[in-house]
């Protein structure tokens, strides 16, 4: 009575590969999305500081499976017709960015002003500063929340669900479809792959923090 | 798609790709003529238009377009899944050039779409717990009793029929796909699970399980005093009629040639679901 | 807000006819102040910090600025250091005013260009380091030197070096500041201020954050360094022993005011005004 | 591309599914906050093994979407067991599950907040642990981190629309079946879109002023600066 595990395989690891895809994309696009509106919000110029904060307070407050559907379904309306990855990727990575921009401006202003200050006594530009000093410090306390981040991205990935595209979990609704009386073991197998992945994030994370930490 | 999953990193390639497929106003058919290939629209259905064990896009639509496409030069076949809901939305913003769903026509439908001639036909089906304890026969007598919930695809034609049957709103346990509706029978959530006929067997089959049972003397629901005997076809953007037209040449060859009856029987159709000499103008109302 | 340029900043020769006369024995052999503080005035909010402080430091001179805390003491440093903006009066340095500047004949406020060019010519060592604890020692003495002096990094080693041995740290090159004591870190960071050959350095409380056992060696050091004569300073401290020992001039301010200024002898043995004599005996 | 008159007609199908959407989100939330302080005194419970099992359940639940939590409460749980519950018990349930280990993350702050003289003098008082909980630390641990509990609230109305996997007509359902009758999607969409926009948008500016106001009040009775 044991589950067709083997047979599962392939179709689990090509969705396990889209969902990856989705995920490394969308991580790029809200991470630089994080440094522009993180650093942006505390820019010198007003204009730039205002863009940015309504940048992340619009993302944050807007449900990301909404944003996904109004993305993917409504935005041909407006000539602006997107493929699913792109879709998911541009609706993960605004969303995602949001709460990443966050934690670059947390993190970068709670680098103590000391610091600032002893630049300018050296006679450093403000953007050697930002980047020799200020950055560096901020990187390090960046890394923790931000691996958490990426977890809850990889975690928001499995929305590309509802528009068909055939991530880790819609393969394995497909597959539920072909092995209906297996589908406790099949969800079952979906939780511990997503567990899995996560666990390389974390991993990921503390290493890198680890690495960057060395000074401390 | 799974093959070529082509990185695109960084958001200036967001944009540039963001122009999407606005496609000249060049016939769908001659275009995929010149591609070599032509995208379909399908929901996952069996055993209309599904992925096999190892992914394989087949089902009775998918195999008879293959079947005609071939014959009119297009030698590939691509599939893009989408919810059923959202099949006729993807064709119409060229997501895909055709739907192979066995999509049942309907007066709604041949206004957002040109249908080719129906490749078959089928009733309606009705799967209860065994023994069919609150003796449902037909989507009148679950009218009858108000309790009574039945599972049902989103945005199906059953769901029109089933109100047409008098059936209210709250009565209906409306799902995403079919497994769901399996799942809401079994689980008790429901009372009733309807399909169209090959769909619900072979959903019987797969869940094999002995306490669900299908309804043996179903009567068809009847609307406007018709029987409300469905037809699949499968479908093109309302400019395709050249497109149309040669799909129907090919379609009707098959039906003399008995080709079409091949197909549908690997798929559990029998001789009464063909489609006889029924047009897609006709059930347009045309 | 324009901070008030006073008219007459133009005119060099205008005698310092703010109250305290500066009398011909405090000013050293000639030459021109490399620092003039003119009715410089500093408010945060309503709470008044300097009101009206005049002060001119030449040439390698070395003053020592005490006083009670709140007294306004680390304000005037940090102005110097372009780290506060006086909200009026003016600063100049080499006769240059610091946070104002010339746009087509206009006095305008100045611009972080403008702050940049000055800032070259003051250095600071603050009261609690504020080393670049990612940084080993060497990287936090060469960071400027290669990044602002555009030196290469051999050169910048080298100077770092040299400078390391003077404040007696050259076997910590590649220790990172967690694991300096305070004093060390201390002299680190005055060896990286240091570095920059500014023409006047400013000493904020350099002693006050350390363990008193530490406090020995920083200061050992900071004479060694004005013992060498050319570079002017400015130091803030509690350390009166010290302040006498090595100031040339002391000045004692009290609620934003320079109360009293004179030689170390005078202003320690027989202070004039009753403010100082109440503030020392707290400390003799 | 805009029809207002459409949009409108729309107006009076969203509101049943509104009120679904709200229902969700605060059993969800209220349920959310029980498994949290569950998972926050099993985490700190004396026993090693309920400690361990505590913290790998909020490790392992944290760590995979909702969405597949949510298809294996409705779709395996009926099969593996004779419970099957409907579509609103069990999105309810997910949600709690779900957003019980970040609850239970932001209770632990909280308990490990309160001084390590409250328990030191309730055991001195020989309260019994119940007691303890109840009449002592919780109460100190509880108020401070409400306004991060309000964030939550926010965080679970905007996942509510994951539910509408497992059929629960909610807010987005609403509006999908509603773009597939007519296939008219771009109002529809705005309008739930905007919805969620305006509501979280609200109470988020409620939580900021809650936050400014209660850390205010605490302020004064500690003295000292926050």
């Amino acid at each position: 009575m044991n589950a067709p595990w083997l047979d599962w395989l392939p179709m689990l690891l090509d969705g396990t590969l889209i969902t990856i895809q989705v995920a490394l994309l969308s991580a790029v696009v809200s991470i630089v999305l994080s440094a522009l509106a993180g650093l942006g919000s505390l820019s010198r110029y007003a204009v730039v500081r205002l863009i940015s904060r309504a940048y992340v307070e619009l993302f944050r407050a807007c449900s990301l499976l909404v944003l996904l559907f109004w993305v993917y379904f409504a935005l041909p309306f407006l000539q602006i017709e997107l493929s699913k990855l792109m879709a998911g990727v541009l609706a993960i990575g605004l969303n995602i960015g949001a709460y990443g921009a966050e934690i670059v401006r947390s993190s970068v202003s709670a680098v103590s002003g000391g610091q600032r200050e002893a630049g300018i006594a050296l006679n450093l530009s403000g953007t050697q500063r930002m980047l020799r000093v200020i950055l560096p410090q901020a990187a390090v306390r960046m890394v923790p929340p931000f691996g958490n981040l990426m977890i809850e991205l990889l975690k928001s990935t499995s929305l590309v669900y509802f528009i068909t595209l055939s991530d880790l979990t819609y393969e394995a609704m497909v597959l539920r479809n072909n092995y209906y009386v297996w589908t406790p073991y099949i969800f079952g197998l979906l939780l511990l792959i997503y567990f899995l992945i996560s666990s390389c994030i974390s991993l990921v994370s503390r290493l890198l923090e680890r690495r960057l930490a060395v000074w401390r | 798609m799974r093959k070529a999953f082509a990185v695109l990193v960084a958001v200036p390639m967001l944009l540039a790709s963001a122009c999407g497929n606005n496609g000249g106003d060049t016939d769908t058919l001659t275009q995929a003529k010149k591609q070599g290939y032509i995208t379909v629209g399908f929901a996952n259905e069996r055993p209309y238009a599904y992925k096999d064990e190892n992914g394989n896009l087949t089902g009775e639509a998918v195999e008879i377009a293959k079947v005609i496409l071939e014959r009119l030069g297009v030698k590939e076949v691509k599939g893009e899944l989408t919810e059923f809901t959202s099949l006729i939305a993807g064709l119409q913003a060229e997501r895909f050039d055709m739907i192979t769903a066995g999509m049942f026509i309907n007066e709604d439908r041949c206004k957002a779409v040109k249908f080719a001639d129906p490749e078959y036909s089928i009733g309606e089906a009705l799967a209860v717990k065994a023994g069919n304890p609150l003796g449902l026969t037909s989507y009148t007598a679950i009218a009858g009793q108000p309790e009574v919930k039945v599972a049902v695809m989103a945005g199906a034609v059953e769901v029109d029929y089933l109100k047409a049957s008098g059936v209210k709103e709250e009565q209906m346990l409306q799902v995403p796909d079919q497994d769901a509706a399996v799942s809401a029978l079994q689980s008790g959530r429901a009372d009733a699970m309807t399909m169209t006929g090959p769909a619900l067997q072979s959903r019987l089959e797969a869940a094999g399980d002995s306490s669900l049972e299908r309804v043996a003397e179903f009567e068809q629901p009847l609307v406007e005093g018709k029987s409300v005997r469905g037809y699949g076809a499968t479908a093109f953007r309302l400019s395709d009629e050249a497109f149309q037209a040669a799909y129907n040449a090919e379609l009707s060859k098959m039906k003399e040639s008995g080709e079409l009856l091949d197909i549908l029987q690997q798929f559990g159709f029998t001789e009464q679901e063909l489609p006889q000499d029924a047009t897609a103008e006709q059930l347009c109302g045309g | 807000m324009i901070t008030q340029i006073e008219k007459q900043w133009y005119d060099e020769s205008a005698e310092n006819e703010a109250g305290h006369a500066l009398s011909p024995s405090l000013r050293p052999a000639g030459g021109k102040p490399i620092v003039r503080f003119r009715s410089v005035r500093k408010s945060f909010g309503e709470l008044p910090v300097l009101k009206g402080i005049d002060l001119d430091i030449y040439p390698g001179e070395k003053i020592a600025l005490i006083g009670p805390s709140g007294s306004g003491k680390t304000t005037l440093g940090r102005m110097l250091m372009t780290l506060e903006e006086p909200t009026a009066g003016t600063i100049l340095i080499d006769g240059e005013p610091l946070w104002a500047m010339e746009k087509n004949g206009k006095p305008v406020r100045a611009n972080e260009k403008h702050l940049q060019k000055m800032r070259g010519k003051v250095g600071m060592v603050f009261q609690h380091f504020h080393l670049f604890p990612h940084m080993s020692v060497l990287k936090n003495v060469t960071l400027a030197p290669r990044s602002v002096l555009k030196l290469s990094k051999e050169e910048a080693e080298e100077l770092a070096v040299a400078m390391l041995r003077k404040v007696g740290l050259e076997d910590k090159l590649h220790v990172y500041p967690s694991q300096l004591s305070g004093g060390q870190k201390q002299r680190v960071a005055i060896a990286r201020a240091l570095v920059m050959q500014p023409k006047i350095m400013v000493f904020d409380e350099v002693t006050s954050a350390l363990d008193p056992e530490l406090v020995g060696e920083v200061l050992s050091v900071i004479k060694e360094i004005a013992k060498e004569g050319q570079m002017a300073m400015l130091l803030i401290t509690h350390e009166m022993e010290f302040a006498r020992e090595v100031a040339d001039r002391v000045i004692f301010g009290a609620e934003g005011l320079i109360v009293e200024e004179g030689k170390p002898e005078q202003i320690f043995t027989n202070p004039r005004s009753e403010r100082l004599q109440a503030f020392l005996q707290r400390f003799l | 591309m805009w029809d207002s008159e459409y949009a409108a007609q729309l107006l009076p199908a969203f509101l049943p599914a509104f009120a679904v959407t709200i229902g969700a989100t605060i059993t969800g939330f209220m349920l959310a906050v029980l498994f949290g302080l569950l998972f926050a005194i099993a985490g700190r419970s004396a026993a090693a093994p309920v400690r361990w099992a505590s913290r790998s359940v909020v490790e392992f639940i944290r760590s995979t979407p909702l969405l597949v939590q949510a298809f294996f409460l409705y779709y395996s749980v009926p099969m593996l067991t004779p419970v099957a519950m409907p579509a609103f018990a069990t999105g309810v349930l997910a949600l709690g599950l779900h957003y019980g280990t970040y609850m239970s993350e932001v209770f632990r702050s909280g308990i490990d907040a309160v001084p390590r003289g409250q328990w030191e003098a309730s055991t001195a008082l020989h309260l019994s642990k119940r007691k303890t909980w109840i009449s002592v630390i919780l109460p100190q641990a509880i108020p401070p981190v409400i306004p991060v509990m309000g964030n939550y609230l926010i965080v679970i109305f905007k996942e509510t629309p994951t539910l509408m996997a497992i059929t629960l007509v909610e807010l987005l359902l609403t509006a999908k079946t509603e773009a597939s009758a007519t296939y008219r999607v771009f109002e529809p969409y705005t309008i739930v879109g905007l919805l969620f926009l305006a509501v979280s948008l609200i109470f988020s500016l409620g939580i900021r002023r809650l936050e400014k106001k209660w850390s205010f009040g605490r302020e004064n009775e500690k003295g000292g600066l926050r």
